[in-house]
């Protein structure tokens, strides 16, 4: 009973939280609600007996993601943006008149159809007598799921490299590109420059 | 007796023939850029061995017999049942002939008639010409299939890039046009495979095996209708005509000479191949709509042609005239019908290849071709004049020259099919005589309008090499026409075989309509 | 024969592209020798052919390959020598000796000197192909051959428009009549299932074919006849032909070429012989043609075209002589109609050559003294053109009417009667307008005046000798040398219509007076015209008949009536075509479908704004969308 | 017993929903990231979910490698984001619209 009405109490912030992130004008403002969400989200993993993801949930997203997310709004100096429209006009109204039939569709759907469990026999109880979530979690990424987990820290480096390069101060092998990117009508001749 | 390649001629003859040109455009391109004398020595070279090889050929060839001959066979594409599959029989090979014989006359005629990016032109016109000879060697629907594609793209270029002022509406036109047909021509394939499949158990795209499948009625029907548009198209008969006098007034003259003489025999070439050849049924009750088709063809192109104020636009009409012709020949399945019909392919070939490259030499020289801006030209062009003459005459079928021989037997089938037919289409000759000779008069007679075209130049001794050779090949057609004749006579007898069933099931209703119309 | 008979042809073939290949750099100004041996060769060579043949129940046929092989339809190149083809065989290559001898003096200063001859030649090979040819499609062959010499030597001056508008018309004029013509040969080959002439003609005796068919072929070929032999309707070409040096009209249009059709018609008189209905368009066409031609000739006042009228009316009287079955008749007119026309024409090419090219009748006058030999010559070609006794068209002429008369066709032979007067009254209009009475030439010409060099005064003598003498050949009338000698050819045809042997009567006699009266008549009313009241009558006369004059002058306005008729409606009907049809609705309809892409794609690109977001809110409406729909249904 | 799966996979809907509507209708670049964000929770949610239901600890393993992702995609976004930002001086989505016909 206080598992469930943790649950709707975690559910409830994690709504509001998002909600705020979608309607507040001010980028840092939005930030904070974001991690507001996350932390509850993170809540409702511990409801789940999901530690683990609990204490990751809180560290990547909360800590990493959002402090990369910090440095850049900091970085760039986004304060103009606010004073400028923050809806797009049109579509607005599409989205708000469609965003909700679409929720209560989805929940009409989810709540029509009856679940089943597979039972797969990691029962929490089962999960605390083999050592706790953490324990057995790990036993499974790095044998079951050794294969995905290296690819994953493959997109990882990859991500990395790239946001490296997209982000690094450009040489000026690639003007020409962006003189193309800025459509100022300058369309670059490869085959001129191959004469 | 066998007809394989090894017991006829030792070599893999077929294969090398196709791609001896392009062998020829890869040296050029890889060894020889930027040394204009090299590379076009090269692809003379190229397309005169290729010519010489077909010629050759040609002491090997068995002219007796139907088979096809010279046959390679490997498979490719095991899965599908697609074949390397090569083969010549009667009718191909006097294509593939004409083929490579106007490959080295486009080569030679436009050594200085173009400007700018020369290599790129001479591979794009010996990678037309492998194109070309494939579309007439294939044995395998797929693997004519590639070569129909392969034609077009050279072709798109020659008009798109070395074409007039609005080259590249005409070029984009005739893309279109062709592709919309060959797209028809897939699906229809994909079908007929797809069916054959089914009955049979295995997919194949022989075609040989495919033609004596006997396919059912309906798909007779949608087959032949999506072949024959592609075909159509391609000839041009009478209502898709328009492509042609754009691309040919854009084109540059080696791309008209080659697009008048063997792009346009394709289309019939494919109608025997594969309209009639896989659907004789559909084609026996397409008869009637043939020949009317062709008919107004003839007429039409010809009347259109009387008012032309451009040369090359004048020659691009009679063309749809001429075709005209020799869709109706072929239509006719008798004896004289069918092979006038192919003959006046190769004499069409000939004979309005040499027109577009007298026009082509005259542009040269006075950069109009309009036809009120000449007059007179035989006084500074002799030479050219006469050659003109030889060329007007032999399309307006002067008995003596080639275009008689193939119009008369055309009209001889025509008469025993239709006379209506026969008589409407006599029409056509005379305006014939009337457009060529009113083009030859205003150009070549009557006073100089234009003084300084005194002192043009008459052709040199590389135009005049260019042209001997059409002249002279219009003259031994004309007047002994037997050994091109005799290579078609048991390519056509098959054809008649494979029609003859199910021509007496319609043979009624064509004797009521010629009642209908007076039979006479 | 095997060797002689190719030979005939092949020689002027030679002499063509030696000429032709060579004669600009090489023969120039001896550009005629080798064309003259080779004619003159052929000459020889067909003097011994007709040796040859004479006498001979059947032809000779000499294949030397096929030329077209094409299942059931086999076409040789083959000759075949018969009485019929060995009289063409003398007439051509003989006459065409002759003016090729002429044409050297003639032509001897024109810059296209060798051309000319190679053009002759060529026209020489096709005419003998013609007459040779033992098959339909052979005949086509020469038909079409001699029509495009006609029309390069028609446009021998092709920087004068006219001239080369001349050529042309005269060819598509020709093609009209080809058009019967090449149907004809298909509907022949169709029903006989040959060309060749021997098989045909036994076929048809063998009634293969029923008369209505045979009466189709008949009126098919008829027409070719009617465009080579410039038959009404199709006539107006030959006056226009006229363009051409003078030697080209002496030789092909008026000794040899245009008598193709009478060849034709003769050759297939078994055809017609078994069709009597188309031998009686023959003769009717024939017969109007004569009346109709002779009537412009009598306003023309350029000599030249009064030769021309001259000569479509002559020709009408050799189709009324085959209309009636008179085929040797029509042979016969056919070789004095060789002899003094041609005779007449080079006369008058002196004439036209001692004036320093003048063709008007009205600049010229009293040249009789001046220029003897011409005029001599030139008279003795009137006087058988005239059909005054004894000289060569009398006889064949009389021949023609008397059969007529004899075989019913009354109408025919009054008509043909009339026409002789005014050709009798036309020739000596001709005569005494040029030859006698004033000078009315330009002082400047007439300083210049002077006989014409050897080369031409020896053709024209031997030609007077013949159009002399040449009627004798046909004497007495209907069983002369000439009628014994060409018996066989027409055996067949002549037993198809049961034609019964006549002998020389006393109603022949009679009808003999009664055409030389009338033509005598017309040289007295010429005389009565032109020499005695020059000044007066021919005006009268003129003021009279006003309406019919003008009438005269302007050819019955037959060119005005097809160039706005057949040759207007063809080429704005072609322009139509091309406009509204080709270019409105069916190039309309492809760039239509073209179009209509492009419109398709300006109403949907708004929708591609680029703006990611945008697509994103598609994407979840179509989502929605999606969703709705499982739920719902 | 415990929290019925339904429960998750209406939080997951809400959040989910909440997320694309902010795809889609705001324009600044930084939210749209976010609310990104936000869309992977809901997925997190729903795996953690089922994870619990099905009593086993793929959708756990799941979750991991999503978050991996989320953090590449962070990082890119984030590096386009400064690198568009240096070109156009904006950071209004709509003002990128090059990518049209």
């Amino acid at each position: 009973m206080v598992e469930k009405i943790l649950f709707i109490v975690f559910a409830a912030f994690a709504v509001a939280g998002a909600l705020g992130v979608i309607t507040r004008s001010n980028i840092v403002h939005g930030l904070i609600l974001l991690v507001f969400t996350f932390i509850n989200v993170a809540g409702i993993f511990l409801l789940t007996q999901a530690h683990f993801l609990a204490v990751i949930q809180v560290l990547v997203y909360a800590g990493a993601i959002l402090v990369l997310f910090a440095f850049v709004v900091m970085f760039l100096n986004l304060r103009e943006f606010q004073q400028e429209e923050q809806f797009h006009r049109g579509q607005k109204w599409a989205v708000i008149v469609l965003a909700p039939i679409m929720l209560a569709e989805i929940i009409f759907v989810v709540t029509a159809v009856t679940w089943a469990s597979v039972n797969d026999g990691f029962s929490p109880e089962a999960i605390a007598a083999q050592g706790g979530n953490v324990k057995v979690l790990g036993e499974q990424l790095f044998t079951k799921m050794l294969l995905p987990f290296e690819v994953a820290s493959l997109i990882l480096l990859v991500g990395m490299v790239g946001a490296i390069l997209l982000a690094a101060k450009e040489d000026r092998e690639s003007v020409c590109l962006r003189e193309w990117d800025d459509d100022d009508g300058v369309t670059p001749s490869l085959v001129e420059r191959e004469v | 007796m066998e007809f394989g390649f090894a017991e006829q001629i030792g070599f893999r003859a077929l294969s090398l023939l196709t791609f001896l040109p392009s062998l020829g455009a890869l040296i050029m391109v890889l060894f020889m850029r930027g040394r204009p004398s090299a590379y076009k020595a090269a692809a003379l070279v190229a397309s005169l061995a290729t010519f010489a090889l077909s010629v050759f050929m040609l002491t090997a060839f068995d002219t007796s017999t139907a088979a096809f001959q010279f046959q390679e066979n490997f498979v490719w594409i095991e899965n599908f049942g697609i074949n390397y599959r090569m083969g010549v029989d009667g009718i191909s090979m006097l294509m593939v002939l004409l083929t490579t014989f106007l490959s080295v006359i486009a080569i030679i005629g436009s050594w200085n008639y173009v400007k700018d990016r020369e290599l790129a032109f001479f591979a794009s016109l010996l990678v037309l010409e492998t194109g070309m000879i494939g579309v007439f060697t294939s044995m395998d629907l797929f693997l004519f299939y590639v070569f129909w594609e392969v034609q077009l793209i050279p072709m798109y270029f020659i008009i798109g890039i070395w074409g007039g002022a609005r080259r590249i509406y005409a070029a984009t036109k005739f893309f279109l046009y062709t592709f919309a047909g060959s797209v028809l021509m897939l699906v229809a394939m994909l079908a007929v495979v797809w069916w054959y499949g089914k009955e049979s158990g295995a997919l194949t795209f022989d075609i040989l095996t495919l033609q004596n499948a006997g396919f059912p009625s309906d798909l007779q029907f949608w087959g032949f209708l999506a072949f024959f548009v592609a075909f159509a198209i391609k000839v041009p008969m009478f209502p898709v005509h328009t492509w042609l006098p754009d691309a040919h007034v854009e084109a540059p003259t080696a791309g008209s000479v080659i697009l008048a003489g063997v792009l346009l025999k394709m289309g019939v070439y494919g109608m025997i191949r594969f309209c009639i050849g896989f659907f004789p049924e559909a084609t026996v009750n397409a008869v009637p709509y043939v020949m009317v088709l062709s008919v107004i063809a003839i007429v039409y192109g010809a009347a259109v042609s009387l008012v032309q104020p451009d040369m090359k636009k004048l020659v691009a009409y009679s063309s749809v005239s001429h075709m005209g012709f020799v869709t109706a020949g072929l239509f006719t399945f008798n004896l004289q019908g069918i092979e006038g019909s192919v003959l006046q392919m190769v004499n069409h070939g000939i004979l309005t290849g040499a027109l577009f490259q007298m026009v082509g030499f005259f542009y040269e020289r006075t950069h109009t071709r309009e036809i009120k801006d000449y007059g007179g030209m035989a006084r500074p062009l002799p030479i050219a004049a006469a050659f003109f003459s030889l060329f007007v005459l032999g399309s307006l079928g002067l008995p003596g020259l080639n275009g008689f021989v193939g119009e008369f037997l055309i009209l001889i089938g025509l008469f025993q099919y239709m006379k209506v037919f026969a008589v409407v289409a006599s029409l056509g000759i005379i305006l014939g005589a009337a457009y060529l000779l009113w083009m030859y008069e205003r150009t070549m007679f009557g006073e100089l309008t234009n003084q300084k075209w005194l002192s043009l130049k008459d052709l040199n001794a590389r135009e005049i090499l260019t042209l001997a050779p059409l002249a002279a090949m219009s003259v031994v057609i004309g007047v002994w026409p037997g050994p091109f004749l005799e290579m078609l006579h048991a390519p056509s007898l098959e054809i008649i075989a494979k029609v003859e069933p199910f021509m007496a099931q319609k043979q009624s209703l064509v004797q009521m309509a010629s009642a209908f119309l007076g039979g006479f | 024969m095997n060797y002689v008979l190719p030979l005939i042809p092949a020689l002027p073939l030679v002499a063509f592209v030696v000429t032709l290949f060579l004669g600009k750099w090489w023969l120039k100004d001896s550009a005629h020798w080798i064309p003259i041996v080779a004619m003159a060769a052929s000459f020889v060579l067909s003097v011994a052919a007709f040796l040859a043949i004479r006498g001979e129940e059947h032809a000779i046929v000499v294949e030397l390959w096929r030329w077209i092989p094409v299942g059931d339809f086999q076409v040789p190149i083959a000759f075949q020598l018969d009485q019929l083809s060995a009289v063409m065989l003398l007439v051509v290559t003989g006459v065409g000796t002759l003016i090729f001898i002429y044409s050297k003096g003639y032509m001897h200063h024109d810059p296209g000197y060798y051309r000319f001859f190679a053009y002759l030649s060529l026209f020489a090979f096709s005419m003998l192909m013609l007459v040779l040819g033992s098959n339909y499609l052979l005949l086509y062959l020469g038909w079409e051959l001699v029509g495009l010499c006609s029309y390069y030597l028609i446009g021998f001056y092709y920087h004068k428009p006219s001239a080369a508008s001349a050529g042309k018309k005269a060819f598509l004029t020709n093609r009209v009549g080809d058009f019967g013509f090449g149907i004809g040969v298909m509907l022949i080959f169709v029903t006989f299932g040959t060309l060749d002439y021997i098989e045909v003609f036994e076929k048809v005796e063998h009634h293969v074919a029923s008369e209505g068919v045979l009466l189709a072929i008949g009126l098919l070929l008829f027409l070719g006849a009617m465009g080579k032999s410039a038959q009404f309707p199709l006539h107006v070409w030959l006056p226009d032909a006229m363009e051409g040096p003078t030697p080209v009209s002496a030789l092909i249009h008026a000794a040899t070429m245009v008598t193709a059709g009478v060849y034709m018609v003769a050759r297939s008189s078994v055809i017609f012989a078994s069709a009597p209905t188309a031998m009686l368009v023959v003769g009717a066409v024939g017969a109007f043609t004569a009346i109709f031609a002779a009537s412009i000739g009598l306003a023309q006042n350029d000599i030249k075209r009064v030769m021309a009228y001259s000569t479509v009316s002559q020709l009408g009287y050799m189709f009324m002589a085959l209309g009636i079955g008179a085929w040797v008749a029509a042979i016969f007119h056919l070789v004095t109609h060789a002899f003094f026309k041609a005779l007449l024409f080079l006369g008058s090419g002196s004439v036209i050559h001692s004036l320093s090219g003048e063709q008007d009748m009205r600049k010229m006058g009293g040249l009789a003294k001046k220029i003897p030999f011409t005029y001599w010559t030139l008279m003795a070609g009137a006087l058988a053109l005239s059909g005054i006794v004894p000289f060569a068209g009398f006889w064949s002429k009389d021949e023609i009417l008397g059969m007529n008369f004899k075989g019913g066709g009354y109408v025919i032979w009054a008509v043909g009667l009339i026409a002789a007067f005014i050709t009798a009254f036309y020739t000596f209009r001709l005569i005494f307008m040029t030859f006698w009475g004033e000078s009315r030439m330009d002082p400047e010409v007439e300083k210049h005046v002077h006989e014409s060099p050897w080369s031409m005064v020896v053709p024209l003598m031997v030609l007077g000798v013949l159009s002399v003498f040449g009627g004798f050949l046909g004497f007495p009338p209907e069983n002369g040398v000439f009628h014994k000698f060409l018996e066989p050819v027409f055996h067949q045809a002549n037993e198809i219509l049961h034609v019964e042997h006549h002998y020389f009567g006393m109603l022949d006699f009679v009808l003999m007076v009664v055409s030389v009266v009338v033509a005598l008549s017309g040289v007295f009313f010429a005389y009565l015209f032109y020499v005695k009241r020059p000044d007066e009558l021919p005006q009268k006369a003129g003021a009279v008949s006003q309406p019919l004059y003008k009438a005269i002058l302007n050819k019955w306005y037959i060119d005005e009536f097809y160039n706005a008729t057949i040759i207007r409606l063809t080429v704005d009907g072609s322009r139509w075509l091309w406009r509204v049809v080709d270019a409105g609705v069916i190039d309309g309809a492809v760039n239509g479908v073209g179009r209509l892409w492009d419109i398709a794609g300006r109403v949907v690109s708004p929708f591609q704004t680029g703006r990611v977001q945008n697509y994103a809110v598609v994407m979840f409406i179509g989502l929605f969308v999606i969703v709705t729909a499982v739920i719902v249904f | 017993m415990a929290i019925p799966i339904e429960w998750y996979l209406v939080l997951s809907a809400f959040l989910f929903v909440i997320g694309a509507a902010g795809v889609l209708m705001r324009r600044n670049l930084f939210i749209v990231l976010f609310s990104i964000e936000l869309m992977m929770n809901a997925v997190n949610i729903n795996l953690v979910g089922f994870s619990r239901l099905h009593e086993n600890l793929i959708g756990q393993n799941f979750v991991l490698f999503t978050m991996t992702v989320a953090a590449a995609e962070a990082a890119i976004g984030l590096a386009i984001v400064t690198a568009l930002y240096r070109n156009r001086r904006t950071l209004m989505v709509d003002m990128f619209d090059v990518m049209k016909g």
